[in-house]
């Protein structure tokens, strides 16, 4: 078995869906001979063609919308915005019309898709190019939103996501992209969607987290640890459908819980986690539940980009608070 | 036909005139008796329209955007299609709906305000009715797009007003069509207004069909009112498409004889006469002239396709009021293909609350 | 003082303010001979001439991205969107650009605009007309979001946002528009943006809404006042910033809460309340907080519309719920 | 001229030739001093290019998009200006900004990572770069907009490439600008690729310049590497939106010598014989070759020019890395005038973690 990175791993995984099923395209701008800015797609147009690994035109509404129309008459199409800050063009499409095309039509057309993009910071990139955006996709009826964390769980869900019969927004922290490198299964497997993972057992507090700030969340656990502090940390994986059991269960053992998200504060998908905690173990709290997220301000350019982005050190301090509460 | 008539010229296609009098030479290839089914259907139309009318106002259906005026762009372009082309249509397509197979009874119930109504018979490719002005474009490109791949030899219409070429949407799914060559036809019925909106503040542009020169392929203005014209210039340009021609873009220049929608009152925006100025094109007229000098046409035949039409739209009111109601939390089923968990939790609360009321 | 409804009262505010100042001007699609399809901007065209309340082209991202650059330029942008459902197509300039300009240039642009637009249901309209985002729009740093509930309210608040140096949204609960009166002075006057408001006092529960959700609330709170339950009743009047004090203090006093909106649960802004009461007050708290809202699907046509909506029974059997716990 | 070089006849506006022949008749009123100085500045940001991308190499400086290639485009375009005349650039337009007034310190500074270096000097009317495609267009024609409705003889300016042109938004603003008669120009730079999407994949029109027609006015394809066809077509440009004749769309076309940005290889995309061919048209070496037929170019003013150049540069580089950095806390400073309680809240909390750990 192979050690892959987050990008081969999705490659990887898009190609073997290319191979067993037709029907199954990739569009986008600079997907094709390029492969990607990041190489997610890379190879996919020499192997399959032209007519399968799809350059278009630099318009992001155009490519879902195009997407829909492709995904309503047979095809299974994997479009791909090339950064989660160009997605705002494009949500009107997704929201006024790819979550409900089922509902719209009672069934009679469904849409299954995927959109992927690379989404959150800690890249030193430009404007536009760090943005988390996960809460308002979670918002919306009708679309799943998928995060992997890790490159075997990206091949796993990337697969699940194209075989899934309804649209599906697929959210790559692009700081993992070549970040870690782990086996990553040479067979077709998948991972379901909407299923969350524990990556740490721990009896003290619960650490809720997704994409990149699962690494940090790590670290920061392994320092709570030389503080005798036992974490425990649950990766979401979809943060819609948001497995709830998973964390209710753990929270109704620790008590305790710290939420981490590069997204802004303010109506982060934190608000909601807390929202269905308070609903379903508010007794089993003994602490007010923690958020250590990205501020409510315009994600910063590089020289503040590191005081922006939790931290293992900010998530720590979460840590800390919720134990000494 | 379509590349000889030059909208940055101001060429217009028009074979009916609207004394009845035909170009011949242009002529398409419609039987009298063809004509003569067309005619009843336009009819059966604008009846059905008014009937949609009548029925909001006494609160029988909801807001409802009227076809007057417009039923030879509808019936002239649907006519055209194979049975296989799908179509895209915006609100106001009663009469491509119904041509192409949606049942009339269905776009009644949809009206009402039950989703069912959109659920087309298997036969029938008709997209769901897109409200969100000039956004549904891009599905008709990728619909098409899917169907090239395939080298299937259909081809795809979208029908949008002429509001929705102000939109960033139709932008993108022309260029795209141009870039990808699909078999679309983008079909605009531009008939003067959006809502209260006249036609040059839409755009600074004299025709809309030059609008398709930015994206590298044909744009022709048609008289929207002329059954022949609409025909013809579809046909040629779905022709086109099924011979890897690529996309088309057709503006029939036509117009809303009605307010907008129900919620709409005309007299905010336009003149009576200018309304008026509009009457003697109208394309009911202008078809029924053609056949009346075919001696295909005359009062008593009015009467019995009025008739005709009246028992069928009547059947269908009959049909849609008489569907039955949606079973309680039938919303919660059409979001994804299973409920998922925090769906079947918010459903179940729900139809908890409904026992707690005692329904 | 005369007797307005809340059509009228923004048709009076949007008209002093034009009076007063030559830079606030109207634009949308329909604003300017039509009035708008509700009438809000009736009139203003006769009043003040077409270069200032302006019939556009028919596209939303045009409207409000043509805006800013009025806004950047000296002007004062009133900009209509047709309805809440036609905001998506508009969101990328919003959230991309008008929201950040101020922070892009460190204040040497800046965008004082107001992005007026009906939202949410209860009027027996067709798809995309019954919408309610405003979580979303909650989530985007750098534009505040305020929402009416009633004429008075309404005409303080729209003055109050033509005023402010930022971008602001401004939510019409078109429901509300035809459906009460009040007394509306004929003065020029504020209603700063970012207040809440004590509607009704009482100590058992505080229900906390906004928009056309007050007058279900008010209504429940009613019949629950009937089974002796005595409740506060919060509206917010304004989503961004919120005025978490006037909640928190309520809540310290009740112990209980009820939130109610129009939105999809998840995500929605009640959780990012809650999120709030958790950290600032869970001590106080003897319930879990309760979410009476729309639910996670689209906005059913007409047939539907009444299962979907909270109504004065969903919120009392809310109500009812926190008592009981 | 610009109405007289129909792009749907592929006619391109070029007055000097890349072997630096000058067609005279077009010739604009450029004194051969003026043609030195526009020369200087070309060479000036073909070198501040240059250092950009070793400051990047050496991790001084973050992504950068060089603008090589594109020097007479920018140049010949932003020194047509007026001074009042505002500029909405996107991400390549360093040559235009620094043109127009922006320190190049403030440039390198913005690059480094530091919002700062967007805070432009209160008299230079350059708008903060915009890293969405195809989506500040709006911006220049509201500006404009408001500059007309005050009777202001100004015109606004915007910037973008090829790829822009495909955005719904680009779409809108052409709109916009040609119902309102806005005093805008459509600037697109066309260089052949949108990072690694030739040209011919972004539409399937034959020019750029040709979706002016759209929207009821003017487009122009100009040689985008002849300075004196660049200035001439935006200086009537201007002048016309300056007398009320409304916008303009010019087409100049070009070619970027290097790589889309510091993180791109274009070698994935592009062959070296493709770049090769663009070299002989190089804007520099036919300016050059202009200026040495008038005996105002050698070796020797070369090496002065580019020392004088180098000079700047690095004190520009100096300045820019001895700017001082952000106050702690400073990105929560500018998203309201006013801080609100929760951003206050939020700020102190973020201060006090940066004492906690000591900083
Ligand atoms: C994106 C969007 N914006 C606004 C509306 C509201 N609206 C409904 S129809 C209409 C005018 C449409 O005009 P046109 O495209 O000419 O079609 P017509 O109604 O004339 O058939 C408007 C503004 C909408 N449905 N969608
Ligand atoms: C809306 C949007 N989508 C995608 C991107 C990513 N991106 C940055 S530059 C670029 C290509 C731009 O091409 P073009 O408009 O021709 O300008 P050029 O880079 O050639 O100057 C792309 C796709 C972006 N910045 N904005
Ligand atoms: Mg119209
Ligand atoms: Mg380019």
């Amino acid at each position: 078995m192979a050690k892959r990175n987050m990008v081969e791993a999705i490659n990887a995984g898009l190609m073997e869906e290319m191979e067993k099923d037709p029907a199954v395209m990739i569009i986008g701008e600079d997907v094709g001979k390029e492969g990607g800015v990041f190489r997610v797609t890379d190879g996919l147009q020499a192997k399959f063609g032209l007519e399968r690994a799809v350059d278009t035109p630099l318009a992001e509404s155009g490519i879902v919308g195009v997407a829909l129309g492709l995904a309503i008459n047979g095809f299974k199409p994997v479009a791909e915005l090339q950064f989660m800050g160009f997605l705002p063009p494009a949500l009107d499409q997704i929201l006024n019309h790819i979550s409900r095309i089922r509902n719209r039509s009672r069934g009679r057309y469904t849409c299954p898709m995927v959109i992927r993009m690379p989404y959150g910071g800690g890249i030193h990139a430009p404007e536009h190019h760090s943005e988390s955006m996960e809460s308002i996709l979670a918002h919306i009826p009708g679309i799943k939103v998928v995060i992997p964390s890790t490159p075997y769980d990206a091949k796993g869900l990337i697969v699940a996501a194209i075989r899934d019969p309804d649209p599906i927004l697929f959210l790559e922290p692009k700081r993992v992209y070549r970040a870690i490198k782990e086996e990553v299964p040479e067979d077709n497997y998948t991972v379901p969607i909407g299923e969350a993972k524990v990556l740490r057992e721990g009896g003290d507090v619960t650490v809720i987290c997704w994409g990149a700030m699962v690494r940090e969340a790590l670290r920061a656990v392994e320092m709570a640890a030389e503080e005798g502090i036992n974490a425990e940390v649950i990766d979401l994986r979809a943060v819609s459908p948001m497995d709830d059991n998973t964390y209710l269960e753990s929270v109704r053992k620790t008590a305790r819980v710290v939420i981490v998200h590069e997204a802004p504060k303010t109506c982060g998908l934190g608000a909601e986690i807390i929202a269905r905690v308070n609903e379903k173990a508010l007794l089993s709290l003994e602490a007010p539940v923690e958020r250590v997220t990205g501020y409510d301000t315009t994600f910063p350019l590089t020289k503040m980009e590191q005081d922006y982005l939790p931290s293992p050190e900010r998530i720590l301090r979460g840590i800390r608070k919720v134990m000494a509460f | 036909m379509i590349e000889t008539f030059d909208p940055l010229k101001g060429e217009m296609l028009m074979i009916l005139h609207p004394d009845g009098r035909c170009e011949e030479k242009l002529k398409p290839d419609l039987t009298d008796e063809t004509v003569q089914t067309l005619y009843r259907r336009m009819v059966f139309i604008r009846l059905a329209d008014q009937r949609a009318l009548a029925l909001q106002r006494q609160g029988r259906l909801g807001t409802y955007a009227p076809v007057h005026g417009q039923e030879a762009a509808q019936v002239g372009s649907a006519y055209a299609l194979g049975e296989k082309d799908w179509v895209f249509p915006s609100f106001r397509e009663m009469g491509v709906c119904t041509m192409r197979g949606v049942p009339l009874k269905d776009i009644y119930l949809y009206w009402m305000g039950n989703e069912m109504g959109q659920k087309v018979p298997e036969n029938v490719h008709v997209f769901p009715i897109s409200i969100p002005v000039g956004s549904h474009p891009l599905h008709a490109v990728g619909a098409a797009w899917a169907a090239k791949l395939r080298g299937e030899k259909i081809c795809m219409v979208t029908y949008f007003g002429d509001g929705g070429t102000s939109e960033g949407d139709f932008h993108e799914a022309m260029n795209f069509a141009g870039v990808f060559q699909t078999p679309t036809l983008f079909f605009c019925q531009n008939n003067q207004y959006a809502i209260s909106v006249p036609r040059k503040i839409q755009t600074a542009a004299k025709t809309l069909a030059q609008k398709a020169i930015a994206y590298g392929f044909h744009g022709v203005q048609v008289d929207g009112n002329d059954l022949f014209a609409v025909y013809a210039a579809t046909k040629e340009a779905r022709e086109k498409a099924l011979s890897g021609g690529g996309p088309t873009m057709i503006e029939a220049v036509t117009f809303r004889f009605g307010p907008h929608t129900t919620a709409d009152d005309p007299t905010k925006y336009r003149t009576d006469a200018e309304v008026d100025e509009w009457k003697p094109r109208d394309p009911l007229l202008r078809t029924q002239r053609y056949l009346k000098k075919k001696g295909l046409w005359s009062e008593e035949i009015e009467k019995e396709i009025k008739e005709e039409a009246e028992a069928e739209i009547t059947q269908a009111v009959e049909d849609a009021e008489g569907f039955p109601p949606p079973k309680p939390g039938e919303f919660f089923q059409y979001t994804f293909a299973e409920l998922t968990p925090n769906l079947k939790e918010q459903m179940d609360d729900f139809l908890a609350f409904l026992k707690e009321k005692g329904n």
